[in-house]
């Protein structure tokens, strides 16, 4: 198998060129890259445009690098909880891209399988549809959509071995595989790092053939930001 | 007149057995409350989850386990985790068959209005528009009128549109109504107090009254 | 959880009428639905459409059900090793409609998917690309194809629990997960059938929600087309 | 002039260290035979496996466990199962460096034929037309002449087609040569004992001959 460890965050983003165009997976704050997000803040690389469900929040994930001026445009489904974004985008500092989450999904998934375009309800009749070309199949509209695919792809998984196959834990899977597969160069960053041979082959969610970079990351803060409890 | 409570308490009625569920944010969250236990119904969390559990104790609660209002939750046994584009694959190709959601408008031909306000900051659709373009069987919960007792139930949407054609049904603070396919809102129930002049009143758009309208009976 | 267990293969593919549109799980001999089949065969169902990359061998799989009539048409991507497959090609009393696998599995995958349609380059430039609308994105030339739904989607799967998660095992996984979402009634055949939570939630291949019926089948033969052993 | 095996050693020395790889069946099998040991890559099998294992001993053949020529296999350590789906999202995204396989007859520009002869039974192209389509980078195995001594290296091709302009490199039994982007075959080696007359005359498309062509290695 190939080996594609390197030896921390650092080593791994630290060719990310300003003007990048970046995907990072997770979902709010479940399942972010949380250590390669720190070492971007220290690299200092920007122009970024972030591909990412959420733009985190003020003080943490994607929220972070807003703080920082790194990112000139989020590509989002939902944007909320973050009034640094909010400060920045009616200042007009910030371009924003919002889609529907599942096209969103669809999109990465169609960018890392090679499929350049495709047709989806969602948006139909609304203010996403504009300029977009809709067609009718089986009597129902839809309207299509074209892939995304990023120079970087920054995603966060349970384990990992050292030649990139991934396995996701709980819902911090999200957009990460999908995110994996669209990614010129793709950076995985795990808790836990194992040998190659470790992971049940039948129970891989991303094989390696889509992980270009992997490192065993430390400190996951895993903040949560809708803690709640049964009464 | 129906508190959230009572709207997510009505909208428990319309499960059935062997249903697959989506609840949206707000009301619909709590409908998860009130389906009746001798109920096999599997709830849908489109960041990837089926079979989502009640909220956690403080000590079981993981991170990693999250609905799509970013709130903790708990699995239930039998429970299967997948991606986001997995998650949408089961709700574009009509897997799901409950799809509740809440709205700040609705047209009488089924339109839906739910996620943006011109002039105020806009959060993004998030997956409402996936859900509202693709779900079979689709039930707002919302509030009849805005404080300023403007009807939420209009001829035509005034809000920027999440989908057209899609609410089959509407539970409000005032009444049960269904949208029919032609356009018009069919009164179906009163709630509890509220007269037929008085629904009448708060629905802008054409509203549909055949026969005696009974009074929902919320237990 | 909702419970879907049949008794067996006879009682959940009872209802199939004639003509009806089938996808069969498998590539090859691996992964087929052999318990379905053999009740297919029993049941006498006629004039059925099968959707499976491969149409099986002459005394095996799908072959048998060519063997007794019942196919009116295949559409695979691979139908060779099947005389009595050629015999009925060659004498017009069956169909066939040739797709290149990688669009077959996609094709599948849309169906289950919602998706009515995509592009993809297989075929570009070829008799497949007959009647299709062709179209560049980025410099290169695509096809558009569209989804494939059936009636009833047969799968096999290695575990399954009561509500209809599945688990598959090593290669026989294949087209057997993407089947499994596309019809209108899915049905499937385990190996070992287990109570609700026996399965890791994290590891399941298919989510029950697209499965309607799943039985524990039995005398699994699970043939071998090319025996092949290390010198 | 190459045996089959010795088409085979050839085309491993293209095999470079860290490569993902597609064999087709046939000769391309045979070249994960002459791969040195110590180069790390990975064998891709079309029906859903990345790390493909020499054939197994008959204590471990499991049928659940085939390529996509059927054989019975085993897996490396570290590899990993997916569907279909996956597998040809893979192949179609360029993640897949390498694909070999062979042809029925390949022309100048890069066009290959290996799918279908007109007037005999139809098989099916498989994964083929996907692979062709998509692979960086395709290496053709195949006999120069058929046993008619006619050419399959052709100024167009006769027979329908897998896919357009795609092939970068053929191994032949007489030859190496490369698909020139403007077209062309560019002559880069000859066969053990080959002559590059006998190359010119079993040629039919456009033979680019740049300077002494050596003689290929095989050890």
């Amino acid at each position: 198998m190939i080996n594609k460890v390197v030896k921390n965050a650092d080593e791994a983003i630290k060719d990310i060129p300003d003007n990048s165009v970046l995907m990072l997976g997770g979902f709010g704050l479940c399942g972010i890259p949380e250590n390669c997000i720190a070492a971007i803040l220290r690299s200092g690389v920007k122009g970024l445009t972030c591909i990412s469900n959420n733009a985190g929040v003020d003080d943490f994930g994607i929220g972070l690098m807003l703080k920082t001026r790194q990112v000139k445009k989020m590509i989002s489904s939902y944007v909320g909880e973050n009034g640094e974004f909010e400060r920045q985008l009616l200042s007009g500092e910030l371009e924003v891209e919002l889609i529907p989450q599942g096209t969103l999904a669809e999109r990465i998934r169609a960018g890392g399988a090679g499929i350049p375009a495709f047709f989806t309800p969602a948006g139909v009749g609304t203010e996403v549809a504009n300029g977009k070309e809709a067609r009718e199949f089986d009597g129902k509209m839809y309207l299509m959509e074209t892939w995304l695919r990023a120079d970087f792809s920054i995603v966060k998984a349970w384990k990992g071995d050292t030649s990139g196959n991934l396995v996701y834990r709980g819902t911090a899977r999200n957009f990460n595989p999908l995110m994996a597969s669209a990614g010129t160069i793709t950076i995985a960053e795990v808790e836990e790092l194992v040998p190659v041979g470790e992971l049940d082959p039948n129970a891989i969610h991303t094989p390696g053939i889509y992980v270009h970079r992997i490192f065993q990351g430390s400190n996951y803060e895993k903040r949560i930001e809708q803690r709640t409890v049964r009464k | 007149m129906l508190d959230k409570i009572g709207i997510a308490k009505r909208i428990a009625q319309e499960v059935k057995d062997g249903m697959y569920i989506n609840l949206g944010i707000g009301i619909p969250t709590l409908v998860a409350n009130y389906i009746p236990k001798n109920m096999n119904v599997v709830l849908q969390s489109e960041n990837g989850l089926l079979g989502i559990g009640p909220f956690p104790t403080e000590e079981s609660i993981d991170p990693d386990l999250i609905n799509a209002g970013k709130q903790t939750i708990t699995m239930m046994p039998g429970s299967a985790l997948f991606n986001s584009a997995e998650s949408f694959a089961m709700i574009r190709s009509g897997k799901v068959d409950l799809t509740i959601l809440g709205a700040m408008e609705v047209s009488e031909l089924g339109d839906i209005a739910n996620w943006k306000v011109p002039g105020k900051m806009v959060k993004g659709m998030g997956g409402a528009m996936d859900l509202v373009a693709s779900a079979k069987n689709i039930i707002v919960a919302m509030q009849h009128c805005s404080k300023e007792g403007a009807s939420k139930l209009l001829r035509k949407c005034t809000l920027p549109l999440t989908g057209l054609r899609c609410v089959k049904r509407i539970v409000s603070d005032l009444a049960v109504l269904d949208v029919l396919p032609l356009g018009g809102f069919r009164l179906l129930e009163r709630a509890p107090g509220v007269t037929v002049d008085e629904i009448k009143n708060a629905t802008e758009g054409k509203l549909i009254i055949d026969g005696e309208i009974p009074e929902m009976v919320i237990i």
